[in-house]
């Protein structure tokens, strides 16, 4: 809170060692503060500071006269070997925690895995065709959908539902999240490359197939159309 | 602007109030509603007693409160009801200490309501007090401040599912050319075929009493998935303009687009 | 949040200056590292969080066998004077800049809404008088305290729904939270400024009035919390 210009008050706080080495008597008007203060004031602005800092800014904020650079051996020194260490980063400092502790600051250890390919064909169908139901993903894919992959592509937050069919059963549709599209890097479902594409980059290879769809042009739009669409089937996409 | 008031005797007679006195008295009521309420103006008049709250004379503020009040009325500032309530309290109280104690009455002596509105008024200024030592303390994010840069730590054990936007379009791509390499076969899942639909047709037409649209005579299970029931209804039309040929059923329409409707031909019963 | 005892898979990690010390060979399976080592940890963990962390979070993020509670009367001594202090809020512990150094802290200061009068007796009142309802708060200060009032210390996290009371109409009652301990720097509720006078003068206790038509007490009430909830100390939090 106080804004006045700081006063060298806190000597008796400051180590030993460094407040009394220094002739007190010779100090002009002014006088930056005893080192011991100034190792306080930078340990002070590091810890706090969102970024590192560079010698320059806490020059800067530290009161006329100080000397940032060799506070900062001071407290390198005090550092080594705490739980906590003083480090460079580019021409700036900052506080880290010390490397051998982090097994305590990441107390859970994410393992990358890939996708079963039972995940990843449903996920592409759905990506492909949404919105789409569970009956429709299987009658492409050829095989029983899992709940188990379902729930996986949902608990990753790459699938969600849409709205119901409005067909007997009223079957839940499926539909890819924004989640989905960022880690794809896509701007839309309808980014994603055509079946020709495909072929074209050499992910289709054998002869041309009957199927000349642009995928996304049937439904990639978000809720609204679904509902009423029960007249143009997904399944067109494949019957031409 | 308690001090204005000067020694609360001046109160008793209205006429002797110097101008500075008058002044700073309609100040306090054109600042009524920068007070919170009846107690927080009692516990401002009470200051001009310069003692301690604890031998504040109530009955002398009693008499500060009801004349602020009729100050007010004669200055036309309407007051909030709860102000008035307060005055006519204090009026009641004001009796209570005054008159000798009727030892019928019921209820609590006058001593005992000023004793207790004088604890609420040490209370209220004790609270007060407690807050603005509170608010002078050293604060968060004012004197003192926390780890700019924190270390998240997640407890849980997870794992990360990764795929690429590669490994998704192989694997569209392996669905799809799965689809291509099939040996060629004429899909017949999703098509009713014309001598099913024939054949269904006959079955039905000795119950059928009268006029019935075409889609009753879909069979269940075509009737909902679109492909399906296109292929059913077109079987369906086809039989029953081969039943009409033979002379079996009656077709109608009554409109373009509208519903079309088959019965069986009265006369082939014959 | 593992509830799983933390293996000390990590012992290999612990730098060698201190792991080589103690007679390796004598150490019995999964032996607590030494305390100097523990105290690092303290300081790693403490380092690494903004907020406050209790004891039994120390001790599950710890080695088995570890001692947080003693490593942190090392750590503390070890932070007196400095720019960074160890401090206690409530059970929990937390690294703070000294207060003394606050006003080197331009960048990183918080610019905080003013509160209004009403919001700030409020809160001073449900802090001397915790658990109090919303009736014993308006009891106080002769006024109906409007929710936006509540609201606000809600938001700041300043204060939460302490359990209802036992009485008619089951008011809820209002505590202040460890945040509030922290933002104020407080170790506890009882280290409130002046408490124990107040408590002396009697200033804490729920007195009720000699007079149930006291104005400006009763009826203020918004909603539906009895306005005449007897009648226990609020001060019974503070006295043992």
């Amino acid at each position: 809170m106080t804004d006045t210009p700081p006063v060298p008050d806190n000597e008796d706080a400051a180590p030993a060692n460094t407040a009394t080495e220094s002739g007190e008597a010779e100090r002009p008007l002014f006088a930056a503060p005893p080192m011991g203060e100034q190792e306080r004031m930078v340990e002070a602005i590091l810890f706090a500071s969102a970024d590192p800092v560079s010698v320059a800014d806490l020059a800067a904020r530290m009161p006329h006269g100080c000397d940032p650079a060799e506070a900062l051996v001071h407290l390198e020194r005090r550092y080594q070997g705490r739980g906590v260490n003083l480090v460079r980063v580019g021409d700036a400092w900052a506080m880290r925690t010390a490397p051998d502790l982090g097994f305590l600051m990441t107390h859970e250890r994410v393992e990358t895995r890939k996708l079963s390919r039972a995940a990843i064909e449903t996920l592409a169908i759905i990506a492909y065709h949404q919105p789409v139901t569970r009956a429709e993903i299987e009658e492409i894919r050829g095989v029983a959908v899992s709940r188990g992959t379902i729930d996986q592509l949902m608990e990753l937050d790459w699938i969600r539902f849409g709205r119901r069919r409005m067909t007997p059963g009223r079957p839940v549709t499926y539909l890819v999240t924004q989640e989905f599209l960022d880690h794809f890097g896509l701007e839309s479902a309808r980014d994603l490359p055509g079946l020709s594409e495909l072929r074209a980059a050499g992910l289709l290879e054998s002869r041309p197939g009957p199927a000349s769809d642009m995928p996304g042009t049937a439904g990639t739009d978000e809720d609204e159309e679904a509902a009423d669409a029960p007249e143009r089937g997904q399944s067109e996409l494949f019957e031409d | 602007m308690s001090e204005a008031y000067g020694d609360s005797s001046e109160w008793d007679g209205q006429e002797r109030l110097s101008v500075g006195q008058r002044l700073a008295e309609e100040a306090l009521i054109v600042d009524v509603d920068g007070f919170e309420g009846p107690l927080d103006l009692l516990l401002t008049l009470s200051r001009s007693q310069k003692v301690d709250l604890r031998r504040i004379s109530v009955l002398q503020l009693a008499e500060q409160y009801l004349t602020f009040v009729e100050r007010a009325k004669a200055l036309r500032i309407e007051l909030a009801a709860d102000y008035l309530v307060m005055a006519a309290w204090l009026a009641y109280l004001k009796s209570r200490l005054l008159l000798p104690p009727d030892p019928t009455e019921e209820g609590p002596s006058g001593e005992e309501l000023a004793a207790h509105l004088a604890f609420q008024l040490e209370r209220l200024q004790a609270m007060r007090e407690a807050a603005a030592r509170l608010m002078a303390r050293d604060r968060k994010g004012q004197d003192f401040f926390v780890r700019g840069i924190p270390e998240e730590v997640t407890r849980t054990r997870r794992y990360r599912y990764d795929a690429t936007l590669l490994d998704l379009m192989q694997a569209y791509a392996r669905v799809r050319t799965r689809d291509e390499f099939r040996p060629y076969a004429f899909d017949r899942a999703d098509v009713y075929g014309l001598d099913e639909a024939l054949a269904r047709l006959r079955a039905m037409l000795g119950d059928l009493p009268g006029w019935a649209p075409l889609s009753d005579f879909l069979p269940e299970g075509w009737r909902g998935q679109p492909a399906r029931r296109r292929s059913a209804t077109a079987a369906t039309f086809a039989a029953s303009l081969e039943l009409a040929k033979a002379g079996q059923v009656e077709l109608r329409q009554p409109d373009t687009f509208a519903t079309i409707e088959l019965r069986r031909k009265p006369s082939s019963e014959s």
